[in-house]
């Protein structure tokens, strides 16, 4: 068994050259929250670790084409505590808050929970409803994807060889915008989603939403976009009707599995209520925002 | 003679008998003559029983006195987590 | 195997150690500088019980690689009490009988410390919710979090 | 010993002073069993079974053997084989040709997790790889995991040579069925019979592990002359002495056990583990060997308590008289005999005054775990079943659960039907407590419910020492060798003897003493720590007194009759001839060494007259009708603990007792693949509550004292868990007005059963 060597480059450039040149043998480790933790079981076996932490602008928050640039290895701590970026994307911090505990938070990384490629992500589908856009470097330059483009099913992701996801960007804000992101969990917490679901819709001054993205996690192998409950909520004031729509169209987006942790007829059952509830806290929250 | 009550859960290695009298003045005395009258309870007696003499129960206390006319119950043993 | 020379700060002193890369700061925390009030309740970020202080950030030390340690700084259940003064967390999880077998408390004290230092004045679901990421088996929780709260209290008083 | 003194004579029991090895607690200082290194150690693993049930065909350790680093390796070869021998060893009685292979596996593994080898190695890595290295051929076998199946007479073996016992004639067939048990009282049928309402049901509950926070971990350290050391966190080390001693045909003498901090336990730490196999390696190494458990063997290869398979029937008159009980009891064993439905099958129905009663109980192995104790083994299981008929059974008559209870509670010259006649409980006073207690008339809001359950507890009491030495300035060392397992025991027998002694809490030093220091103490379990224990501690106390008198007597040259001992000073007894300056404790620590000899007291007592512990519980859940979610809105624990010696460590054990049954209602439970491997063996999916999952669990403290411990005590650890899982299934019924019988009362299973009520498909 070959020891594992651990890299922490200074520039993108560098953790690129060292991730391609490892022909699959490296990972990059961001908060390390799942990475530790799949080393520790020996579900792999990395000869390479590349640390990314230590790269420019990786860690930080900025403000960026009237949206945001949040770097890869930006913790959920920092989102959480960045005031204006919570004023502007309360759901997208919502889904991030429910990472695991307060200890976990401090290390797991946007970027990581991304490209863990868990379909029970928590961030995942509050940055597919608030249209993200991944910053992807690799071997042949940069180059940028919607965040529900990466993943590609459990435990894999679109990312080439020597791929690393560089920073997320959240578009600029209408006003009356607002989103939010749900789970359902046994527990109040530390629990992983059994369903998820994230709504960001924007509303006009008649209080009709014009705009509306849904995204559902852990009802199938990947965080969905499902543009049909979306559809369910667009031209309406988001009132009883459309929520029953909205579950519906969000029921029938859904292939979830039987696993140890929730019954398909429960994941099924459980996604409607969960995006009609989240669907109604984006409806408040865009009321209440006047941009 | 103390009047011997043996619980229900015994009565498989007893032919059904759960109730008798003996003539014992203590734990070890009752545990041998019971040994003895059912030998098939004889392997569980001093491991896994506990007695009950007028209403104290007694676990691993073979020399505990049994006064005549004493009322006893022998039954399993009892510990907890 | 080659192993990695790590500098660090902990509790206030320099220290280095070696660790593989594999090995964990709580490995490396309990192992290699015996610093042991640091406990491993689950080795997966689940329980807390190996709760530290990194550069500020609490964080699972068994979430954290030793060599991810290099020129940060760590602070530990041992460096909590100073001198001959308990922190206020400490003496009121004593006066409060906050704990029973005393494994899960190095890190809920390392985690409440960390929750008071951000809100002085934290309600009791704040408390709960804050402290969801380190189990304790004994207490059911409810002396625990009577005495985060009765530490707040007497430390927004001092 | 009997209770003499009343509350208002006490000056230290009852108060709340700050416990022993606290201040090591809280600053990191405590060392537990992962805390403890000698120079030189190795790191000790363990290889176990990825099958459920195989048979081992070879074991090739060589490869494992020639890895650089590796200095040990030990299988089933090094190990002596034993024969049928049972001995009374923590919770039930164990069978060490069952103990043996349950620590390292012989002709078969019989679980996912099953040891098969172990190595010592020069660092946790390379043990990992030498693991990696370890060739086992196995011959996989079908396996059974749950209960029912396992009684099938078609259902896989996992011993040839196991015949039910219990049952005669003998059976001419093998079964899983390891043992049935039956205790019978009156006329069942007749019973039945008389009933005017019968209510019949039958329930399932799922294996929970005792979830300590604190993974096993020791440390063994050997010499050339054949002594061992051991270094572990357990719940009785002279009983782990005792078992290493058998396991490896060593003198008991030549092992020496010292017992780390114990970071919870809760039953699961009464059974020895790598305790030998770390012995074994450190003989086979000649160097200390250090074995601590990943996580993920706890859920594997640590006993979780059973699950169950529970029918009951109840009987009653329309003016709420129970005339019948009927019950069976099936429980998991896991890989070998030895679950805890005896003590379940005893105490089912026994919180009531009953003249029919009838409980069949059977023992049963499969493949899983063997199971452990876990507070108040097998109680909790039997008492969900039996305390949720018990609620159906007052619904239908329209009598208030309280009340119904109350009809038919057990009291003093109550006749068990396992045993013999209730002495002084207080039972009846739980209930009463209860009923007066304001939650019970608290409003409720929509999708919220109320649920009452009770519980029971034999209470044990078993082999103790202590020793109370005079120190030379007054101050006293107490020893004692009963653990204190976290409750705060050390803290209750220093009061104890403080008490006695008339001194000041704070000038008497409790420790527990090794296996060396003390006689044997048997493990710290059954709620016997405060009550056995403070036995010995105060007879020792006691006769450290009568040595004090003589003493004095002969210093002041007075007849030992005319000298009191009173507040911590020798005086003239009252109405004595003889007057004489008193001494207090300290003058006469100054002078002992040098009129005779340093001043102290011992006990060692198998303690008799435990007394039993009932409780009564009340809890208010809301469910979402939307998810199936239960929230647990508002618990309180009413509890007959004899008396509290130190109420704040009782009401510790209540509220933490509550909320380990909590989390057996409501999502704990233990997840097997079709393959017989366990899928959720960690924190993450293995869920126990967290503290945003709970209310402050309110606590009433029943004091009616055990008249056989000299301050009334009967133990209070294991009462509280006992009657969560009816409680909270109960207050969900009255939510709902759905009944549930299986647990864990988890969201999927809840929203299914609101869907069926509804008539349609979740």
């Amino acid at each position: 068994m070959s020891e594992m060597r651990y890299a922490a480059p200074k520039t993108l450039a560098a953790a690129v050259a060292l991730l391609a040149g490892a022909q699959g043998r490296a990972r990059v480790l961001a908060g390390g929250t799942d990475l530790l933790i799949q080393m520790r079981t020996g579900r792999i076996k990395p000869e390479l670790l590349i640390d990314i932490k230590g790269i420019p602008g990786m860690g930080e928050i900025v403000a960026e084409r009237g949206g945001y640039r949040v770097g890869a290895a930006v913790t959920g701590m920092q989102l959480i505590e960045h005031a204006d970026f919570a004023k502007r994307w309360p759901g997208v911090v919502d889904g991030v808050r429910l990472i695991g505990s307060i200890q976990v938070k401090g290390r797991a990384t946007l970027g990581g929970n991304l490209c863990n490629a868990s379909p029970a992500a928590d961030s995942v589908p509050a940055l597919i409803a608030a249209g993200a856009v991944a910053c992807i470097a690799g071997p042949d330059g940069a180059r940028e994807a919607a965040v529900e483009t990466v993943v590609a099913g459990p435990g894999k992701t679109s990312l080439a060889a020597g791929e690393i996801v560089t920073a997320l960007l959240l578009p600029p804000r209408p006003a009356h915008s607002g989103d939010a992101y749900l789970r359902f969990t046994p527990r109040s917490e530390m629990d992983i989603a059994v369903v998820g679901a994230a709504v960001n819709l924007t509303l006009d001054a008649q209080g009709i939403c014009t705009q509306a993205r849904v995204a559902l996690g852990a009802v199938a192998s990947r965080a969905l976009l499902v543009p049909e409950a979306a559809a369910a909520l667009i031209g309406t004031r988001v009132d009883a009707g459309a929520l029953g729509q909205l579950a519906a169209a969000a029921r029938a987006a859904s292939r979830p599995i039987d696993d140890k942790r929730g019954s398909r007829e429960f994941r099924l059952s459980t996604a409607g209520v969960m995006v009609c509830r989240a669907a109604e806290i984006a409806l408040e929250r865009a009321r209440r925002n006047d941009g | 003679m103390a009047r011997i009550s043996l619980s229900s859960s015994l009565a498989p290695f007893t032919g059904g008998e759960t109730a008798i009298e003996l003539d014992v003045a203590n734990v070890r005395q009752l545990f041998a003559a019971l040994g003895e009258r059912y030998p098939e309870l004889a392997s569980q007696l001093e491991t896994e029983l506990a007695v009950a003499i007028d209403g104290e129960i007694y676990q691993d206390a073979l020399l505990q006195a049994i006064a005549d006319e004493s009322e006893v119950f022998v039954f399993p043993k009892i510990a907890g987590g | 195997m080659a192993r990695h020379h790590v500098k660090a700060t902990v509790n206030g002193d320099a220290v280095e150690f070696l660790c593989e890369t594999g090995q964990t700061l709580l490995e490396a925390l309990r192992d290699e500088l015996h610093l042991t009030g640091t406990k491993e309740g689950c080795g997966t970020g689940d329980c807390g019980a190996c709760s530290v202080m990194l550069d500020g950030r609490l964080v699972c030390s068994c979430l954290v690689l030793g060599v991810e340690a290099e020129g940060r700084s760590i602070e530990t259940i041992e460096g909590m009490a100073v001198g001959e003064e308990l922190h206020p967390l400490q003496q009121k999880f004593l006066e409060h009988a906050a704990l029973q077998c005393g494994i899960c408390t190095p890190g809920i004290l390392i985690a409440a410390r960390a929750l008071l230092e951000r809100n002085p004045d934290p309600t009791e679901s704040e408390v709960r919710f804050w402290l969801a990421g380190n189990l304790c088996r004994c207490t059911g929780y409810h002396k625990i979090v009577e005495a985060v709260l009765a530490a707040a209290r007497e430390m927004r008083a001092a | 010993m009997s209770s003499t003194l009343k509350p208002q004579d006490l000056k230290v029991v009852g108060s709340r002073p700050l416990r022993p090895d606290g201040v090591d607690k809280v600053t990191g200082r405590a060392r537990y069993g992962a805390d403890v290194n000698l120079s030189g150690q190795l790191i000790g693993k363990v290889l176990r079974s990825p099958h459920a049930h195989a048979r081992i065909l070879a074991i090739d350790t060589s490869l494992a053997e020639a890895l650089p680093g590796v200095k040990a390796v030990v299988t089933r070869d090094d190990f002596p084989d034993m024969p049928e021998e049972y001995a009374a060893a923590g919770e039930l009685t164990i069978n060490y040709r069952d103990v043996t292979r349950n620590m390292m596996a012989r002709e078969k593994v019989l679980y996912d997790g099953h040891p098969v080898a172990a190595v010592a190695a020069i660092s946790e890595s390379i043990a990992r790889q030498a693991l990696a290295l370890i060739k086992v051929d196995y011959e996989v076998l079908p396996h059974v995991i749950d209960v029912r199946e396992a009684m099938r007479p078609d259902a896989p073996l996992l011993h040839e040579a196991q015949y039910t016992e219990g049952i005669s004639p003998r059976p001419d067939r093998p079964s899983n069925i390891a043992k049935r048990i039956e205790f019978s009282r009156g006329d069942v049928a007749a019973g039945f019979a008389r009933a005017e309402v019968i209510v019949e049901r039958e329930f399932n509950t799922q294996p929970v592990h005792q979830g300590y926070i604190e993974p096993q971990a020791c440390l063994a350290s050997t010499t050339e002359d054949g002594q061992a050391e051991l270094w572990t966190s357990t719940q009785g080390h002279f009983v782990f002495r005792a078992q290493c001693a058998k396991l490896l045909a060593m003198e008991v003498s030549r092992i020496r056990v010292t017992p780390t901090e114990i970071g919870g336990g809760f039953g699961g730490k009464n059974n020895i583990y790598n305790e030998p196999l770390a012995i074994a390696l450190s003989r086979k190494s000649h160097r200390p060997v250090k074995m601590v458990m990943s996580r993920e063997e706890v859920f594997r290869a640590t006993g979780p308590t059973s699950g169950g398979n529970v029918k009951v029937k109840l009987g009653a008159t329309k003016d709420g008289r129970i005339t019948a009980a009927q019950a069976e009891l099936n429980f998991q064993a896991g890989a070998y005999p030895g679950s805890s439905v005896a003590p379940a099958s005893m105490c089912a129905f026994t919180r009531y005054d009953l003249d029919n009663v009838r409980v069949i109980g059977h023992d049963v192995t499969c493949n899983r775990p063997k199971v452990a104790a876990y507070r108040a083994p097998g109680a909790p299981i039997a008492a969900f079943a039996v305390e949720s008929v018990i609620d159906e059974m007052a619904a239908k008559l329209a009598i208030d659960p309280l009340e119904f209870r109350l009809k038919n509670a057990a009291r003093e010259g109550t006749q068990t039907y396992y045993g013999p006649k209730f002495g002084t409980i207080g039972y009846v006073e739980t209930l009463e407590a209860a009923r007066a207690h304001p939650h019970y008339r608290a409003p409720l809001g929509p999708n919220q419910g109320r649920g009452v359950a009770t519980g029971f507890w034999f209470n044990i009491g078993g082999e103790t020492s202590a020793s109370v030495n005079i120190n030379e300035d007054g101050t006293v060392a107490l020893m004692h060798g009963t653990l204190d397992v976290a409750g705060g025991s050390r803290a209750a027998m220093a009061m104890m003897v403080a008490e006695e002694l008339g001194i000041a809490y704070e000038h008497v030093r409790p420790i527990v003493g090794d296996t060396a220091a003390l006689g044997f103490n048997f493990i710290t379990a059954g709620s016997r720590g405060t009550f056995a224990g403070g036995m010995a501690c105060v007879a020792a106390a006691r006769q450290a007194i009568e040595r004090l008198r003589h003493r004095v007597a002969a210093i002041r040259e007075v007849p030992v009759e005319a000298v009191a001992w009173q507040d911590g000073c020798a005086r003239p007894a009252e109405g004595s001839a003889h007057q004489f300056a008193p001494m207090s404790l300290a003058e006469i620590g100054r002078v002992a060494g040098r009129t005779g000899g340093t001043i102290a007291g011992h006990a060692e007592i198998n303690a008799q007259g435990a007394g039993p512990g009932f409780g009564t519980h009340i809890v208010d859940v809301e469910v979402d009708r939307e998810t199936g979610a239960i929230r647990v809105l508002r618990y309180t624990v009413v509890q007959d603990v004899g008396r509290a010696i130190h109420p704040a460590y009782v009401e510790g054990q209540l509220q933490g007792g509550a909320v380990q049954g909590i989390g057996w209602a409501l999502n704990e439970e233990y997840v097997y693949g079709a393959d017989g491997v366990l899928q959720n063996p960690g924190f993450l999916d293995y869920r126990i509550p967290v503290a945003s999952d709970l209310p402050f669990i309110d606590t009433v403290i029943v004091e009616v004292p055990n008249p056989r411990h000299p301050y009334g005590v009967r133990g209070c650890g294991e009462v509280p868990i006992i009657a969560p899982l009816a409680a909270i299934a109960n207050a969900v019924a009255q939510a709902i007005g759905i009944r549930f019988f299986d647990l864990p009362l988890s969201p999927p299973r809840v929203l299914r059963a609101i869907a069926e009520a509804a008539g349609g498909p979740a």
